[in-house]
């Protein structure tokens, strides 16, 4: 409660962030809820053995986050060559993971499990994969952010801010992962 | 004149007790117990037919909740924060229980009612 | 664009959406009202839509829809909480600006867009959304069930999702700079009522409107790709269609999930603005600051439980009505300490009627009536017969389009100086206060009885029931003073444009008011106060404080300048100046003659 | 119509003299004098004040006078009008149940409009009255009195014990309503009702006493609800145009939908429940009254009972009823027997089963037969 807000305090921004996180984790909770309803009314869910590309990618995004991971820290002690190399690496992995996640989408399809169905459970994972996988387009997007602040020539703790809250996100967005692959996998 | 402004700040928790050796031993040692109580419920008490099915999964699930509640409030430090964040955790993981239970019952009613399974 | 902008912006896109919004309850109250006549103006308006002059029955629907979306969502919602939460949370808390003013442009930007999209709606061949406002698939999600619901109700949805965008961006913002961002000394006890029903609101928009976006992206696969979340054994005539397994009962759990809260989210602020108006002039603190929070508080966590009261006879498991009989039930506990609460600051106060306190009285009527006919709605028996009839209509009306209304016009007025600068004329206030509120009491009021005769909502015309036709006088009544009411609102408009350009230049504090904003000068500058934001002794609610001479005490004095007035109260938990004030009401034992 | 007007306060009286009135530039015009009227009246009071300013009163009007006296005002024509509205329209609304558990209802609802009303008038007396009573006075100072928690737990609890009061009553005939336990002798008519954009069908169960299956899948020119008859039920059920019902016998209505979300909304018998595609609902009530009865109660030959829909539905929804009628047991029997069955014909050559065979068929290879000749239609219907 300082009334210093005329310096940069990056407090209340990283709490907005924070906030985003909620209500990301509220929708798709109000999802899984519907899906929780849905499959206790057919006593069945979508009835798949999901396709294993979803394991991949789950390595790879938890391998993205311990890049980030890195990033942070190599950024703490001032090491702005590592932590644009693991930036990078971030992005790749990211980019891969998006991939991995069309080419599992590409194995449903095969095995006549269409986003186009009469067991909504099935619909249902194209729609909360897909929308993480926007999510993963804006954690790209603050990746790209701390990215630049790194490149750019801007007070230390700007640069740490950045690299912050693409840490907040990108981590969230992995145990979202998780937490909907998990989720899938219990309620067949 | 001093300034003498007055602030209602919560009277701080003076030093936040912790967890000593012996109090991880206690918690640790209360979990087990409850685990054991588990498993005998688990591979005794529910083949063998001393109680009921449906009785063993409530008593079942309310044990691991009182476990949950342990590890929670001790090993998750809960216990030692603030009286407003204990409460707004516990009323949410309440208000989620009731999400569950009620979604469920609709969604077995919904079942129930449709036509065409 | 700083925050006061950006308000000002909010206020204006709100102004002029509620003035369409009520053109359009203009235009199918006259249907209402005269179903078997025609009106070759209306033609002129609306072109196919009224071919004659007499309004279609598809469409009637469209501008039920469009106005509830309208009036909810873009006046109450966006116009309301947007308005008043930007302006006032950087000034009443002592913040240069949001803790985001980016976001919080975003977050108008797509607000406007959301508005622009809606409107446009009405001109596409199919016209605009026409399912309700409550779009209940399958209505809303077949083309073939309902002309709206082709390309409208697209544009519907889309609206949406960038209307909900909209306000979680601007509710984020609202609580991470009430958390974040408070001056010196501004401790949450500290804050109006009016920062704590903006924070609770902004909560409640955070944790429910994401399940809206949830059930919209569904109903969205539904509509254009062919999937079944909602959809199961249909027959359209004798086209037998493709989807099977989902249930339509879904996405009424989905809406509500939000539906509900999102009515409290236009009454809190409307609440809070209430809550400081009618203290700053009933000159008295308001009556139990504690409860009153609590009550918000209590509100907010109750919305979360009771969803399903506007399913009772929905086909939802009747366990389920019972249990949301009960928690619907306890939303009037609190709504009862916050009403008396009212009462007794009314109580032995000085009141001085401004156009604003007006509003407020106003407000407090108008969320009596509305809330008591919302117990018979609660009551799952009594919702049996009671259920989509007008008494819906009239229960809602009078607690969300007068009493959160009337909170949102009290805001105005009240804040108006602090807007532009400027003083809007009492007068023309008074002549809108009173014309409106005998004019809505007179518009919705009997309609209660339409809905207990069990006359449905949502009819186009009710000529096709001999029982309704005994109804007929009473809706041309029913309609002249719609447009009576909305005649009314020419004084505000008027007064408001008028008063921007040429009114009263304002004084810094012209209500006499003790929060922070009215310490900041008249001109906006850009980070609200010259130079150090001041800092915060006590409570808002100083009025009339006995020792005092004048009748109130702004926050930013501290306790040492008013020592004639403190109160033992004042120091608990700080004897350091406990001991300094008995020293001086010792030394000084003629003025300490308190009540 | 004319007591409606007069008795309301405000609010011009409906007037209606030829096509002059209707033009817009009428009203336009007539819109701009009262702008013109109220803006004179404006000046005026300006000048007013202004003189009074100029004598060296400085108090103008006193408003803040002025707007109490309305307060007081609108309190006492306010609570005339509620006690017009409740008498006046009151009489108007829909006469007393005429079913079992709609007596229920109807307590709870009297009781529930004693409770309301009372708070309504109390809590309007305080709040126009403080308004007028405590109205400006630069004499006075108000009184600062920030809070007292008795006052506030009493008016925390109070308000709980009356809410825990129509909680618990609303909560038992809710529970009457909806739980109701099957007595054997006196079994509920089962009667299917399904609904359509802009039209009910009506299905009772024939001889059998249960409606059979439907599948929607089935649905066709000739068979238009898509009712199932390889479901040996189905095919003594009987198609009505109206609903008639026994008095005092329980009826189980079960509700479904073709198309959209409907509802099934019989407001006399306090009855409504909505008809949702791919699901049934199931509501269970008993008349009390015949229609001749209440005819006679309420002195009104056209009288009739109705159900009608309630959840919008699209263009025609504002007309979508069926009548009701309520008839002693022997005048249904007669009815029922002169209904005609669904299964027809050309419904019998569709589904493979002899023309004209005796209803009742038995169970056994024919079925298998018939239910090879859905799987075909599915296939069919599917495409
Ligand atoms: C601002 C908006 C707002 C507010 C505040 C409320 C407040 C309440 N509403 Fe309302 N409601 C709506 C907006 C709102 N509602 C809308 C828009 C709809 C229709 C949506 C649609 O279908 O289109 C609706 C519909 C609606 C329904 C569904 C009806 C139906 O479709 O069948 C129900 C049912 O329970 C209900 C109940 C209540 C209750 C119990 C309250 C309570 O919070 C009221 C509490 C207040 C009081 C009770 C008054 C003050 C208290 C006292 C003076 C104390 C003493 C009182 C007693 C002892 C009883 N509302
Ligand atoms: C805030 C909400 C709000 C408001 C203000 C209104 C205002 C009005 N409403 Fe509306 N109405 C709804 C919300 C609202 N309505 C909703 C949600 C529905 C349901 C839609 C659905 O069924 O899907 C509905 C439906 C609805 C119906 C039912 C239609 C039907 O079911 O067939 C009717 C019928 O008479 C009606 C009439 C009116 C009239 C005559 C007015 C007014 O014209 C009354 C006169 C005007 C006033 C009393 C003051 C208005 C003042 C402003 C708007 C202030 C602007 C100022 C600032 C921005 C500072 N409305
Ligand atoms: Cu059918 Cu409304
Ligand atoms: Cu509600």
């Amino acid at each position: 409660m300082e009334n210093k807000q005329d310096i940069f305090d990056p407090r209340p921004r990283k709490f907005i962030v924070w906030l985003f996180v909620v209500s990301s984790t509220i929708m798709f909770g109000g999802f899984t809820s519907y899906y929780l309803v849905f499959v206790a009314s057919k006593g069945k869910g979508h009835g798949l053995v999901l396709p294993d590309a979803f394991i991949y990618s789950t390595f790879v995004i938890i391998a993205s986050s311990i890049t980030l991971m890195i990033a942070s820290r190599c950024l703490r002690k001032s090491n702005f060559k590592t932590q644009r190399v693991m930036l990078w690496l971030s992005v790749i992995l990211a980019v891969v993971f998006g991939f991995i996640q069309f080419s599992a989408w590409g194995n449903l399809v095969k095995t006549g499990a269409t986003l186009v169905n009469n067991n909504a459970a099935i619909s249902f994972i194209y729609i909360v994969s897909g929308l993480h996988l926007f999510h993963i387009i804006a954690g790209v997007g603050l990746i790209f952010n701390a990215l630049a602040g790194s490149y750019k020539n801007i007070p230390l703790a700007k640069k740490e801010y950045r690299m912050e809250i693409a840490s907040i996100f990108w981590h969230f967005i992995d145990i979202l992962w998780i937490y909907l692959y998990v989720f899938l996998l219990l309620n067949r | 004149m001093a300034e003498h402004t007055h602030t209602n700040e919560e009277h701080e928790h003076g030093d936040h007790a912790g967890m000593d050796k012996g109090k991880i031993l206690k918690v640790a040692g209360i979990l087990t117990i409850i685990t054991a109580i588990e498993f005998i419920i688990a591979l005794w008490a529910i083949p063998g037919g001393h109680i009921p099915q449906h009785i063993g999964n409530y008593i079942y699930i309310a044990l691991t909740l009182l476990k949950a509640f342990y590890i929670v409030a001790y090993f998750m430090h809960l216990k030692f924060e603030k009286l407003g964040l204990q409460l707004v955790l516990s009323l949410s993981f309440i208000l989620i229980i009731y999400f569950i239970v009620l979604m469920l019952i609709e969604g077995h009613f919904i079942g129930v009612h449709m036509i065409n399974h | 664009m700083d925050h006061k902008m950006i308000a000002k912006q909010f206020l204006i896109t709100g102004i002029i959406m509620a003035v369409i919004a009520m053109f359009l309850s203009i235009l199918f109250r006259i249907q209402l009202a005269w179903p078997d006549k025609s009106f070759p103006f209306l033609e002129t308006f609306l072109g196919k839509w009224a071919e004659g002059g007499r309004i279609k029955s598809d469409f009637y629907l469209a501008l039920v829809t469009i106005h509830g979306t309208i009036m909810v969502f873009f006046v109450l919602t966006a116009g309301l909480s947007g308005t008043f939460s930007n302006l006032l949370i950087p000034l009443q808390i002592g913040a240069r600006d949001m803790a985001s003013p980016f976001l919080n442009m975003l977050s108008y930007w797509f607000f406007f867009t959301a508005c622009s999209i809606m409107m446009a709606s009405f001109f596409i061949q199919t016209g605009p959304a026409s399912a309700g406002w409550t779009v209940y698939p399958p209505l809303s999600a077949l083309p073939q069930a309902i002309p709206g619901s082709g390309l409208g109700m697209t544009m519907w949805l889309i609206s949406m999702v960038l209307f909900v965008a909209s306000s979680l961006m601007g509710g984020i913002n609202y609580v991470s700079t009430i958390l974040n961002m408070r001056t010196k000394g501004m401790d949450l006890w500290k804050m109006p009522l009016t920062i704590w029903a903006f924070f609770l609101t902004a909560i409640l928009g955070i944790l429910s409107f994401p399940v809206l976006v949830a059930g919209v992206v569904l109903l969205i696969f539904d509509r254009s790709f062919g999937t079944s979340f909602y959809l199961s054994d249909i027959v359209m005539g004798t086209t037998i269609l493709p989807n099977e397994g989902g249930s339509p009962i879904l996405w009424q759990h989905l809406f509500w999930f939000l539906g509900h809260p999102e009515v409290y989210i236009v009454i809190m602020p409307a609440m809070g603005i209430a809550s400081e108006v009618m203290a700053v002039n009933s000159r008295k603190p308001i009556f139990g600051y504690h409860a009153m929070v609590y009550s918000l508080i209590g509100i907010t966590v109750l919305s979360f439980l009771v969803w399903g009261h506007h399913m009772f006879v929905t086909g939802m498991n009747p366990l389920l009505g019972g249990v949301f009989m009960v928690t619907t039930l306890i939303i009037a506990v609190p709504s009862a300490v916050k009403t008396f609460n009212w009462l007794a600051t009314l109580w032995r106060g000085n009141i001085r009627f401004t156009p604003a306190m007006l509003f407020a009285i106003g407000l407090v009527s108008f969320f009596i009536s509305g809330g008591l006919t919302g117990i018979w709605l609660g009551n799952a028996s009594l919702d049996i017969t009671l259920h989509d009839t007008y008494f819906v209509v009239a229960h809602f009306h009078l607690v969300m389009g007068s009493a959160a209304i009337f909170g949102m016009l009290a805001g105005v007025y009240h804040w108006f100086p602090k807007m532009f600068g400027r003083m809007m004329n009492p007068k023309l206030g008074y002549l809108h206060f009173w014309l409106t509120f005998v004019a809505a009491y007179l518009v919705f009021f009997p309609l209660h009885f339409l809905g207990l005769d069990g006359v449905p909502r949502r009819y186009y015309a009710f000529t096709e029931f001999e029982f309704m036709k005994k109804w007929l006088t009473v809706n041309v009544f029913v309609t002249w003073s719609a447009i009576v009411a909305a005649l009314a609102q020419v004084a505000f408009l008027f007064n408001f444009f008028y008063s921007i350009f040429r009114g009263k230049i304002a004084t810094q504090n012209p209500w006499e008011a003790n929060t922070l904003e009215w310490t900041a000068p008249v001109e906006h500058l850009h980070g609200n106060w010259p130079g150090e934001i001041p800092t915060v002794y006590r409570w808002p609610y100083d009025y009339s404080k006995p020792g005092d001479e004048g009748d109130f005490i702004p926050q930013t004095v501290p306790f040492s300048q008013t020592m004639s007035s403190n109160l033992p109260h004042d120091f608990e938990g700080n004897p350091e100046a406990e001991r300094i004030q008995l020293e001086w009401e010792a030394a000084n034992p003629v003025i300490v003659d308190k009540v | 119509q004319s007591a409606a007007a007069a008795a309301m306060p405000a609010g011009p009286k409906p007037v209606d003299m030829g096509e002059v009135y209707k033009s817009v530039i009428f009203y336009g015009l007539i819109f701009l004098a009262v702008c013109l009227f109220i803006s004179i009246i404006g000046r005026a009071l300006k000048v007013y004040e202004l003189s009074q300013e100029a004598q060296g009163k400085t108090l103008g009007i006193n408003w803040d006078k002025i707007n109490a006296m309305l307060f007081a005002f609108a309190l006492i024509i306010g609570l005339y009008a509620l006690y017009w509205e409740y008498t006046v329209h009151g009489a108007m609304i829909l006469p007393a149940a005429s079913s079992e558990h709609g007596k229920r209802i109807d307590t709870m609802f009297n009781i529930t409009l004693i409770l309301t009303t009372i708070v309504m008038v109390i809590t309007h007396i305080l709040l126009f009255g403080f308004a007028y009573i405590y109205k400006y006075s630069p004499k006075r100072k108000a009184y600062y009195y920030p809070h007292n928690n008795t006052i506030e737990k009493i008016w925390t609890i109070v308000p709980a014990l009356v809410l825990t009061i129509l909680v618990l009553m609303g909560f038992l005939t809710w529970r009457s309503i909806f739980y109701k336990t099957v007595d054997p002798n006196n079994k509920p008519i089962q009667i299917e009702v399904t609904s359509e954009q802009f039209k009910w069908s009506i299905r009772y169960p024939g001889a059998d006493g249960i409606v059979g299956k439907k599948n929607y899948k089935l649905t066709t020119t000739s068979n238009l609800l898509g009712i199932d008859f390889t479901d040996i039920n189905s095919r003594d059920d009987q198609m009505a145009d109206e609903m008639v019902i026994p008095v005092g016998k329980p009826i189980k209505l079960i509700l479904n939908s073709k198309d959209v979300i409907h509802s099934f909304y019989m407001p006399q018998f306090r009855v409504q429940l909505n008809t949702v595609p791919g699901m049934q609902t199931i509501f269970e009530f008993t008349p009390t009254e015949t229609t001749k009865q209440m005819q006679e109660k309420l002195n009104d030959p056209t009288f009739k009972f109705l159900f009608y829909c309630a959840k919008i539905c699209g263009g025609g929804h504002y007309n979508m009823q069926k009548d009701v009628r309520v008839v002693s047991e022997s005048e249904y029997k007669d009815w029922l027997a002169k209904q005609k069955p669904y299964l027809n014909d050309d419904l019998r050559k569709e589904f493979n089963m002899p023309v004209l065979a005796p209803a009742p068929s038995v169970k056994g290879d024919s079925t298998k037969a018939d239910s090879a000749a859905v799987k075909n239609k599915t296939l069919a219907l599917n495409k």
